[in-house]
């Protein structure tokens, strides 16, 4: 019998993914081995030549970085789905809702804002490029808590180590102890967008069928559920 | 009443029991291999827990089950010289020496550093790591280490195995000389006639 | 030769790695004299708990660290309402994560030291007039010193690697908690990041290779265990 | 107790811990002896290498790990050309992180031991008619079993808790790759998967609590490391 | 010639040298506390190596320093009995004395372990571990795992020392059998005066 495809998927992506294998199983068809790492960790692999089928990443950078060795099929390359960026404060927090950048500044008092690392994580980088647009990246720059990545700096709120912190929409909207105050302008930031590929190497059919199916109408209402945007 | 020993205890498939008054001198405990020395010694020491007996020494009760004595081995004061030397292996000989001299309170030493090493002729060791040492030279500077320490009485297991017929003679000297000017009670284990002959008040004999 | 940056991160992972280590130290020996010499109830399981952060991943050791450290966790509430202090991202917080991380190490090594004295060299010591006390520092300790100096050099190495407790802990703020292992992997996660890494990893690699040098000369000096007849 | 998924987890982590720490016992061992026992130009560079996989993050070593065993890295073209298998994405890849993390505790400990062996108790035997080779075998490798075992210890707990180097090594593939720590990793990047981290964390350190008290045990029958008069 | 030794080695601040010729029977080292007695024995069994001259035992070279001839010590035959017991603490009593009984040819074998066990009264001490046993029973079960391992000649340093004398006597005269009988060569360090006399063919005095 045919092996299952490999996907290697951002960990961000863990819920929805596996949602979406299992509705591609309930089809009658295999269900796909899915793999969840940093995008990084993934994208070095799918480099070094280890025999993966499908690549999802958390952002374009990691699979321009894969498809610049030629490692991505041809025209198998998409967008899956979509995020957005918001501030988040402890459930309890007493805060209002934050209206302007600047807002995060004075309500951060003396704490420090959480958010992934912004200068290698992509979370983090779609944020710093929001607070650079709207202003207030410099009375920030040396009061952020770099976290490893979007679930920790979520941690990081969640624990009340941090007063506010900037994470993706789907993070907040699961997460029962942060409550949303702000939400930044889709314009502030490059599209937040998690591209799907068929690795070239890949010699299993059955890849294509999942990659298909996530980008099917079937898919995308699975994403939509998990708080994902869909094109 | 120097010693008054009265133990007992049981080790492996051997019962161990020594019965010991003495007045003033030295001690001589015979016996056969196996038969107990050791163990009473460090019993007298406090190195080794007894099942039931006593022991005093000078009158002072170091051990006694009745009452559930039991001195703690820094406090009863024995210049033990162990069957095996026992050097500390991470200090120089001349540290060995020092360890037990420099914890004890200068008006109780009755012997000084320069005496110890002329005696046992070690001067040329002092500098000197345990694990270089002779058979003979590591017992000579575990004697000293035992001197050194300003003991009340003296335990003293074969004291003079792996040593010379000289340096015998010298140390046993040594060891009359502490029994008769400074009449320290002695307790001591050879297996050898002529030094229990030369150097025994009394003999107490095991098994 | 090192950027200014790249200065300024090597001597925050010494401080770090050294403080964690020097201040784990005693209580490593402490836990390890316990282990090997005393038989009490728990002890296996004092033994499990010191081994925890070895078996736990570390993101999940930096994480519990986190829930007691936080401004409502048990401890951070107890350091706050007496000393006024917060570790969070701060570089006493990243020692406390590295010390965590190292404990285990350190406590076998020496452990298996202290195992390894023998405890006729104690008695000798007692009857020369030494209490318990300084039997044990006169004796155990010095007789112990391989252990404690193979303990140092592996607690050290894993300080100055620990990368996954701290920046779950204390995240990664220049200055404070950025150390080299979290520096090399911001630089990892950025595509073209690989030079970097390479440089400060080798940075890391160097400054391992000189505390090992340093505690072979130490050991050599200090490491006297040779058998008496 | 146990769901299967739960199980089928514990088993592949101790699989690849068990297949990490015996394969690499007998590596540690001799190198921990060369350590120990001879000198040789490169003896501390060789000492340094071992503490790498300490000294560096855990990723880092998981990359060079990655580019060792990739279809044209130097290891993995090997292995593919003569024995036409390939580790990645494999629990043998796995197993190979875990025991990469674990030689330098395991060489450390035994090292330790083997210091700790009175080279006159080798001489006795060699008089006796054993070769080199032979005193060896009866007797310095069964008085560094101390070593050997808080070594295997250390190993085992280590390879238990090994996460890094394995996910950038050889990912996160279910019935493969992923082992307690890396499913402890995924259920905490998963929204309230709180609950699991604890439940699957717990479930790391009963196993590690069956090895210590195992490693106990053995030690306590073997370990006759008393001292001869 | 059963012995043939010439040789000469610097130890820390002492240099050692000896020379033997030596027809059948035992030949006693005799000499000071640190002379080098036991270097010597040492050389001959090929744990030290000597700075120069040569080893030779019954016309069998085991050492020579102008041909660089080193014979390793397990093939040199030699049934030493150690200054210190170095039991292997690993191994109960009984693994201790097979130790080199199983490593010997059959044929070799020139005594077998219950002789030795009953030689030696150590019946009752063959399941015990070496920690537990007292200085003459270590230095009784170190006698019989030499004499088990079938040595072509012995190196006895101080053999007798922590015995008591009806063992002393015992052993003494095993040796005089083992010398009689055997004709082994024996290279033996005592002390003792009176056991010199009584074991020795000749007597090599050093230093
Ligand atoms: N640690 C121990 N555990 C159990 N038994 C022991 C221990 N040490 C000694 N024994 C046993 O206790 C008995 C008395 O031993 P001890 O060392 O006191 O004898 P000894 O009279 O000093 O003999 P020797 O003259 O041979 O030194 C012996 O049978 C010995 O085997
Ligand atoms: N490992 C060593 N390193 C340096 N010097 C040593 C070493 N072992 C012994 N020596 C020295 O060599 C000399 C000879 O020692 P050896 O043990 O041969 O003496 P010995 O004649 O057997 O003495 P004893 O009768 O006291 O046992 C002594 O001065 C001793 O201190
Ligand atoms: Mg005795
Ligand atoms: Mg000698």
């Amino acid at each position: 019998a045919q092996r299952p495809p490999l996907v290697l998927a951002a960990a961000s992506m863990q819920e929805a993914l596996e949602d979406a294998a299992g509705a591609y199983a309930a089809r009658g068809k295999a269900r796909p081995v899915l793999s969840f790492a940093a995008s990084s960790a993934l994208a070095r692999q799918i480099v070094a030549g280890a025999p993966a089928d499908l690549f999802v990443s958390a952002d374009e950078a990691w699979m321009d970085a894969v498809e610049a060795r030629r490692l991505l099929a041809p025209g198998s390359r998409a967008t899956l789905a979509g995020n957005r960026l918001v501030v988040i404060a402890p459930r309890a927090t007493r805060l209002g809702a934050l209206r302007r950048a600047r807002d995060i500044v004075a309500a951060l008092g003396d704490g420090r804002l959480a958010m992934a690392d912004p200068a290698s994580v992509p979370a983090g980088r779609y944020g710093r490029a929001a607070l650079q647009r709207l202003g207030a990246w410099p009375a920030l720059a040396d009061r952020i808590a770099a976290a490893e990545n979007v679930r920790a700096a979520l941690a990081l709120v969640e624990r009340g180590a941090a007063p506010l912190g900037i994470v993706y929409a789907t993070d907040a909207q699961a997460s029962r102890r942060v409550r949303v105050v702000g939400r930044f302008p889709p314009a502030s930031h490059p599209p937040i967008r998690y591209p799907v590929a068929r690795i070239a190497a890949s010699r299993n059919p059955e890849a294509e069928g999942f990659r298909c199916f996530l980008l099917s109408p079937a898919g995308r209402a699975i994403l939509r559920r998990h708080g994902f945007a869909v094109p | 009443m120097s010693f008054d020993i009265s133990l007992a205890k049981r080790r492996c498939d051997r019962l161990i029991a020594a019965h010991v008054t003495a007045g003033d001198g030295v001690t001589v405990l015979f016996g056969p291999s196996g038969i107990g020395k050791t163990s009473v010694l460090d019993m007298v020491a406090g190195l080794l827990a007894p099942d039931e007996g006593h022991v005093r020494v000078h009158g002072v009760t170091l051990f006694d089950s009745t009452t559930r004595t039991s001195v703690p081995p820094e406090r009863r004061r024995a210049g033990y010289v162990f069957q095996d030397a026992r050097l500390f292996p991470h200090r120089r000989v001349e540290a060995n020496l020092r360890y037990g001299e420099r914890l004890a309170a200068p008006a109780e030493r009755w012997i000084d550093f320069d005496a110890v090493v002329t005696l046992l002729d070690i001067g040329q060791l002092l500098r000197r790591w345990p694990a270089t040492l002779s058979g003979g030279e590591a017992r000579r500077v575990a004697i000293g280490r035992a001197l050194l320490a300003a003991p009340r009485f003296l335990l003293l297991d074969e004291p003079l195995s792996f040593l010379d017929a000289a340096r015998r003679d010298e140390i046993a000297r040594t060891i009359e000389d502490i029994r008769d000017r400074l009449r320290l009670p002695i307790l001591m284990v050879t297996h050898d006639a002529a030094e229990a002959e030369r150097l025994a008040t009394r003999i107490v004999r095991m098994g | 030769m090192l950027s200014g940056e790249e200065w300024a991160i090597v001597r925050l992972s010494l401080l770090v790695g050294g403080v964690a280590v020097a201040a784990v130290l005693p209580l490593a020996f402490a836990l390890a004299w316990l282990l090997a010499r005393r038989r009490f109830p728990g002890r296996v399981l004092l033994d499990a708990l010191i081994h925890l952060p070895l078996v736990v991943p570390p993101v999940v050791t930096g994480w519990l660290l986190l829930l007691a450290f936080a401004p409502d966790g048990p401890i951070g509430a107890m350091l706050d309402r007496w000393l006024g202090v917060s570790v969070l991202f701060r570089w006493t917080g990243a020692a406390i994560a590295a010390a965590v991380m190292a404990l285990p190490l350190m406590v076998r090594a020496i452990r298996l030291s202290i195992e390894g004295v023998d405890r006729r060299l104690v008695d000798a010591a007692r009857t020369l007039g030494a209490s318990r006390m300084r039997a044990f520092a006169t004796v155990t300790l010095p007789l112990a010193i391989p252990g404690v100096l193979a303990g140092t050099v592996l607690g050290f190495a894993r300080a100055l690697g620990e990368f996954g407790a701290t920046i779950t802990f204390v995240s990664n703020v220049p200055g404070e908690t950025r150390t080299l292992p979290i520096a090399i992997y911001s630089a990892l996660q950025t595509p073209g990041g690989e030079a970097a890494v390479l440089r400060l990893a080798a940075i890391s690699v160097a400054l391992s290779l000189v505390a090992l040098v340093v505690s072979e000369a130490l050991a050599r000096r200090m490491g006297r265990s040779a058998h008496v007849l």
